[in-house]
């Protein structure tokens, strides 16, 4: 098929919601009242009420059916975005979390009444912590950064209680954006550090900044290069004899299922993200979940409530002196927790041959495309990939012009221009779910796409040209913002 | 494993084009020190009939679904769910779908998001609402770290005591590691709003922060709240947890808040046993580009065709690291579409319906408690939760009910020890889902234990 | 947006079953064998097993989601399609078939455990007779042409009860294909009879051709012009001096609940296609249901089993020695029944303002392309209105043409080329539940292609162009069939 | 009515562009002979929320879903379906779309068939299948009609007596008003095999037809049974129940079947009290022009891409009225893309396996009865159906047990009243959604009444 896996087809137009409907129209069924109405409100209280529009129920269903179709998500392709993990999501897990019992549950509901729900939260803890071999496990945050800032929480608290306040943290200069962001957050100085040359960190550049002012260190591993970071252990001991903590960026937990045991690693702290490793969808940019699992010493400081397995049932305990305190409304992301929990009790100690097949399935891409498009790093990789438009640059083609060519041939971008230390990045994550008939038809279409950079550049600076619109203006987006329509 | 594609021929074959002798050659990197000593003590692999038997006997153990009557609201409300919402919502290309980071093939999204936060900023009375935060308290967290930057140098904010105590302790949570300080304004212990007097000897305000409907469903003179806020030099922060209740009260943004966040679970999303929810924020355009969490944008494509992008990014951790506004990326977007489609679903007419029978199914439950000699323990006009002081040995009924699956109310002492007035207190909540029926059953029920 | 309301988009190009996989895979959960293996079986009873393609589970949903973005249903864009009633299916019905109670129930289940699904089928009956009037009703057939033939065979059982054998059938020229196929199935022969200049039935036509060697009629009212058939009590009056009986198609039901008493009319039997009428989902095709109603003398015909009311609960009856006997291997298509009974809970007498509207759009389409369109006939008409492409003819545009150039313009054509008594018909019917703005823009649409078949016929003969498959060659199909891939 | 989306002004505006002065001026046509005299006698409308509660009261008084254990097959089988089946059923591409008359925009549609055509027509060992039918019985009905049409002035068609009753009795029902005439093959009460001996005297015959498995879960001779049939000149027409047997036993079509029909439930569909459920049907190529029902063809369009279309309409009502080789018009067509995605979530690998496992639970049943006195009624080979005897007294417990939630088999007494054998005999069911703990505890449970 030549690498061009896609075509044209007929897409709807569809308007804006309230460029649609009609005043008096409704899609909801409105209950019969059978109370009688209510003393009405004084009148300062009274008020008009939204501008919603009015729409009947198929002109409802029709608007989010073609929304639809101008999406792609894991079920239209290959979704190869580094760091994202965009592996297949298993179907049966929505009807388990539509259960009614789960979903209809409130969740003040006395333990006796929510026992199911607290046993779930109490084995996926048990489950993480098997998982990362550390000893305690809090499921509260909402998604990967809230698990970093109750990382950074953790950390200032451990140092409050020993009389010290720290306010410098050591963060990679490969770490996501939300790392530095999550320190900030806590009042905390982030200071950079270089990897070597091998994409790493080493132990001297640690040395030579941790100190007893620093409150630790914030390491990704595997690193964003999807490279292994082998220092790890001695460089959490530097930081540990500074009486300094250790946080992992779990992110990238889907290339060591199995291998590795955070905990003799040398990690104080870490979060998962549970959508990218557990496979829960990511719905458009959410809801996600990010636990924390942490060493034995930093257990009492954990947020509160915590789920608790005591004679005669699982409880919630709120009484814990230490806590960092609460840092979720109500338990975090249940309706997330549940899928995850169902992902890895389906797997169990298979798991690890996620890993394995994650990571085959990175260095097959990496084997296949390194002669054709330059490479970060050349040596086995972990999860992802990282490549880069060096060599295209002569043609006058940039990473962002073969994302988009790879639209029009049938997949979803990689990550582009992240991490920052690799210019013009483009990091490739295939995940475990991708036949290698995928995997092939990816590459076949990355090799065209290197190709026609070279024979016919303006195919890809004109890309795409397949979708229903083509590159937006995002200059003039943010220039004048546009955030609020039908004003 | 039916989520694990390759056969042992594939690879093989792999392995070959990888040039390394076995699967286990790939993790060379990992030194012996960060390996594990034995193997990860998972229960074993579950079919997925297994799976299912599972998790209903969990599910089974849990006291929602129509059997049971919740008489309880207090930040998580039962709202019926339109079928369409999700059977729209699980097409798979918003479910497995990520950050729209690539436009041209977001579009679904990005309308979608585009759309939910114009609805939310009508609901709201504001000028522009983001794309989602993880859930009201945290919302509200960042919404008065957000007034602390726009503050100038100011370090304080105040919280009513009326807001809804998870929230206030998460942003405690929030505050604690920063060098910022919150403060506390009572609740009038006639009115059930928050008492203001207190106010005028707090400096260095940055926010004044009031959630109304508050947590004992007193409504809040919120224009109060703004022009003593703004007289402070303070920006009003305006919280909520139940915002149908905006289909019948002004917005907060008609009454001058500046910065409005809240709970938005009640418009079409599960209960959940808590999330997720979603966190609603907005804000005033000038204020926008110190505005948490992501935005979508309208502009257009190279051919002039209308077309949504996320935009002003320069806020964000992506791009300004440390110095972004706030550390959130993934956000709550799929339960935010969920209440786009929602409201659109009530639309306009539907919402003030649908509030309005909300607050008479309250009143009604209130006035049949009352008949048992139940008291009121505040006079401000309520939406649809109340707080009542109990008829005596209530508590124990309470525990009784509970065995007949109906859950009566909230007790409000644990939450307020501070409070002496909240002993025998209890939290109601009725919504559209109760009906008359279920309402007098729990009436009678109790009446019979209290003979 | 001048009439287009549709554009391209990124399509997925998708692959035949068999070209995917490899030997090995599954996407399905292996229960775990927890029983011996039985005996082996004599070797003359082992096979090979049949050659199908080994997929993960990404690969199925992915083949699926992918096949399913090819197509075109209602809840994509207004699907006047003639005679088919591609109205709005809710949503809410699709949660309601699926509850375990009803889907997972064996259908030889004693009375006793199934009395939810037999009340439902009893209501359904009542229902069915509230509405046409008539006196007695069974849910087996399977679809509308199922109906038509349980009909047929109620004719030729009640004959054969007289002692009599006829072996004719008047059936108007404008009838549904099934209809004579249904008579020929029991061994009647159908006797074409034309309608009026008006486009509908008179009692003189009739008169001249009914006899005592004929079984009756069978009237398809309103009929397939979209007209109601005025005469049709005179004609019924007829028809039963001769000792005939009369059918009636109720496949346009749609536009009468609520006005029509088919007993008062003077019909015998009628079927509905509850697909249509009561909105199931179509399918693509199927399933549907085509329950008949009787009147009162032909009620010991109808097909047994039959779901009655007893004292102390619902029944099956098998007992009925003049019944016609099974037509189904159970009661029918229980699912589909369950979703059109919970329609017609859903609005009560308010279907009358169903068909209210229905006729309402249908005219309103009528009355604003009949200027532009050759109107078959140019009066009021019920649920659907019939144009040709006789005023097009002059510009070598046909029917054909039209129908492929309103998809590119994002609407479903409508019916063509039926009824067969109109040259060229266009046959369309908006349903109920599209707006009066869906209406506008389809009319705009329409309105547009009458333009171009002036202006640049090309446009229409090219057309569709936006679709991922343009015209296709349907000769060849015919002419070398493939019907079986991977040969 | 939130399916009706015309407002009051709409209809005005609506009514002047027609010209008319009412909604009622549109019914004009209708003489007052044909109109009602009294409204619609319909109960009142029902809101979506009391929809779901009294349907969900309907289905509760349902014996079925995990509770129940039911040892029951006799042609609706209780088999798993993989939770991606209807997800992906469930996309309203396919399921709001109709017959796809226009190729273009159904090529899903389309090609979903050719593939169910074309895995059916690999499980069934046959040359083409067609798009589906109704159901089993009248694709059988359907079958014999199509060996007649073939069989040039053959009047009479033999069918097993071991064919499902319910089957057998569609098939009169089709066959009465035509001058067609159904005969009677009885069963082998040793084997439980169709007793073929009474064909000799059977002339004039342009069909026979044989079921495998049949009714008692007897595996057929049908290699015997095509040789003897075409011996008499006479098509076999193959019937079946149980498609998932095809995974183990040789199909039909390598046995020489020329006609093979039968019901594909089994394939991924719920059991769903009794329907929807699939038509299956193939035949030989050399036949096809006489094969009734829809079916799908590959083609090309102008571009030269590869698309489907249906094809040979010319055997259809549609084209050929009451030439047409069938009445069929809309089928089954949802429920054949479901067996489908269910035949292609098996694969080949997983179809054998699964059989396997169909076929090792009902032998671990079959001797765990035995082991309580229940005796053996045929020799005959089965798959996951079997026949037995019943220990004294059975009909008795087998009625107490059905308040525990068990359903011990189905008597055969009542099908089969000619066969005094069947007194006391019971058709028994095990797929692999009986439990090895289900298995045993239905019979613990009989032995504990037994004694
Ligand atoms: C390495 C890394 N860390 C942290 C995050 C933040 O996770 P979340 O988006 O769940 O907040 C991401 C998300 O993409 C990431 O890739
Ligand atoms: C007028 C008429 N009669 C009968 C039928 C046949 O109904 P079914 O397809 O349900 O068998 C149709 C179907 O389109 C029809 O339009």
């Amino acid at each position: 098929m030549n690498g061009d896996f896609a075509t044209t087809g007929l897409i709807f137009k569809e308007a804006l919601l309230w460029e649609k409907g009609k005043k008096g129209r409704t899609a909801f069924s409105m209950p019969a009242a059978d109370v009688p109405p209510a003393k009405e409100l004084p009148e300062a209280l009274q008020g008009e009420g939204p501008d919603f529009p009015d729409l009947s129920e198929l002109e409802v269903v029709r608007h989010y059916t073609r929304l639809s179709q101008w999406n792609y998500g894991v079920d239209s392709g290959m979704y190869p975005l580094g760091s994202c993990t965009m592996k297949y999501n298993p179907k049966i897990h929505e009807k388990l979390a539509a259960l009614p019992g789960f979903a209809s549950a409130h969740p003040l509901l006395p333990e006796s009444l929510s026992q199911g729900a607290l046993q779930l939260m109490f084995e996926l803890q048990e489950m993480l912590k098997a998982v990362t071999g550390l000893d305690a496990a809090s499921l509260q945050p909402a998604a990967g950064a809230h698990g970093e800032l109750c990382g950074m929480m953790l950390f200032d608290a451990w140092f409050r209680s020993q009389g010290e306040k720290r306010d410098r943290i050591l963060i990679p200069d490969t770490a996501h954006g939300t790392n530095p962001a999550s320190a900030a957050l806590c009042g905390m100085k982030p200071v950079a550090l270089a990897s070597g040359e091998d994409g790493i960190l080493h132990p001297e550049a640690v040395a030579a900044l941790m100190d007893d002012r620093t409150a630790g260190i914030m390491i990704t591993n595997p690193n964003t290069l999807g490279l292994f970071e082998s220092h790890f252990a001695e460089i959490a001991a530097i930081v540990h004899a500074k009486g300094g903590l250790v946080y992992c960026d779990g992110a990238n937990m889907n290339a060591v299922m199995g291998y590795v045991d955070m905990k003799r690693m040398g990690v104080d702290v870490m979060h998962f993200n549970l959508h990218k490793t557990f496979s829960t969808p990511h719905g458009g940019g959410g809801p996600g979940a990010g636990p924390v699992c942490v060493v034995e010493k930093l257990a009492p400081f954990l947020p509160v409530p915590r789920v608790v397995k005591r004679e005669g049932g699982y409880a919630l305990e709120t009484e814990a002196p230490l806590s960092i305190g609460r840092l979720h409304a109500f338990y975090g992301n249940f309706g997330v927790l549940l899928k995850a929990w169902a992902y890895i009790r389906s797997l169990g100690p298979e798991l690890k041959r996620v890993s394995e097949m994650a990571v085959l399935n990175a260095n097959y891409i990496r084997a296949s495309l390194k002669d054709f498009y330059d490479i970060a790093q050349d040596r086995v990789c972990m999860h992802e990939c990282v490549f880069s438009d060096k060599n295209l640059k002569s043609f006058g083609v940039s990473t962002l012009d073969v994302a988009k060519r790879l639209i029009d041939l049938g997949f979803h971008p990689p990550t582009v221009y992240f991490p920052l230390v690799v210019a013009g990045a483009m990091m490739v994550e295939p995940t475990e779910t991708e036949s290698v008939e995928e995997l092939d038809r990816f590459i076949e279409a990355m090799k065209r796409i290197r190709k026609e950079a070279e024979e016919s550049p303006d195919l890809l600076h004109e890309a795409p040209q397949r979708t229903r619109v083509r590159r937006l203006d995002e200059t003039a987006a943010a220039r004048t913002p546009c955030l609020c329509g039908g004003m | 494993m039916r989520y694990l594609p390759h056969t042992p021929e594939d690879v093989s074959a792999m392995l070959e084009r990888v040039g390394l002798p076995s699967v286990e050659a790939l993790f060379e990197a990992l030194p012996d020190a960060c390996r594990r000593e034995t193997p990860m003590d998972l229960p074993a692999p579950l079919t997925e009939w297994d799976l299912i038997i599972r998790m209903e006997s969990l599910a089974a153990s849990m006291a929602a679904g129509s059997g049971n009557r919740v008489f309880m609201g207090a930040g998580s409300y039962s709202h019926y769910i339109p079928a369409l919402i999700p059977q729209l919502l699980g097409r798979s290309e918003f479910t497995t779908a990520y950050t729209p980071y690539q436009p041209e093939v977001s579009q679904g999204t990005l309308q979608a998001i585009f759309e939910y936060q114009t609805l939310t900023a009508r609901l709201l009375g504001m000028e522009v609402a983001n794309a989602s935060m993880y859930d009201g308290a945290s919302a509200l967290a960042e919404g008065l770290l957000m007034a602390i930057r726009l503050g100038k140098g100011r370090k304080k904010v105040a919280l009513s005591q009326a807001i809804h105590p998870h929230y206030r302790e998460v942003v405690q949570t929030y505050f604690a590691p920063t060098e910022f300080e919150v403060l506390t304004l009572p609740v009038d212990p006639a009115t059930g709003r928050t008492d203001f007097s207190g106010l005028e000897g707090m400096d260095d305000l940055a926010a004044l922060a009031v959630q109304s409907p508050n947590f004992f469903g007193c409504i809040e003179d919120l224009q109060s709240a703004v022009s003593l806020s703004h007289g402070a030099k303070a920006l009003l922060v305006a919280a909520f947890t139940e915002p149908l209740a905006f289909g019948l009260l002004p917005s907060p943004g008609s009454q001058g808040a500046d910065i409005v966040c809240g709970e938005g679970q009640s418009l079409g999303i599960p209960q959940s046993f808590g999330g997720p929810g979603l966190g609603m924020f907005a804000c005033r355009m000038a204020h926008v580009r110190n505005m948490p969490g992501r935005v979508v944008g309208q502009t257009k494509d190279m051919n002039g065709e209308r077309g949504f992008v996320l935009t002003l990014s320069t806020r964000e951790q992506h791009i300004r690291r440390e110095k972004a506004t706030s550390n959130i990326c993934s956000n709550q977007g799929l339960c935010a579409t969920a209440s786009a489609m929602y409201m659109a679903t009530l639309g306009g007419t539907g919402i003030r319906k649908l509030a309005a029978l909300n607050r008479d199914k309250a009143a009604y439950l209130k006035k049949a408690l009352e008949g048992l000699g139940f008291t009121p323990l505040f006079t401000s006009p309520v939406f649809n939760e109340f707080t009542l002081k109990a008829a005596q040995g209530f508590g124990r009924i309470r525990e009784k009910l509970m065995e007949k699956g109906m859950v009566a109310g909230l007790g409000l002492e644990g939450l307020y020890p501070e409070m002496p007035e909240m002993k025998e207190a209890f939290l109601f909540c009725a919504t559209e889902t109760a009906s008359r029926e279920d309402m007098d059953a729990l009436v009678e029920a109790i009446r019979g234990e209290l003979l």
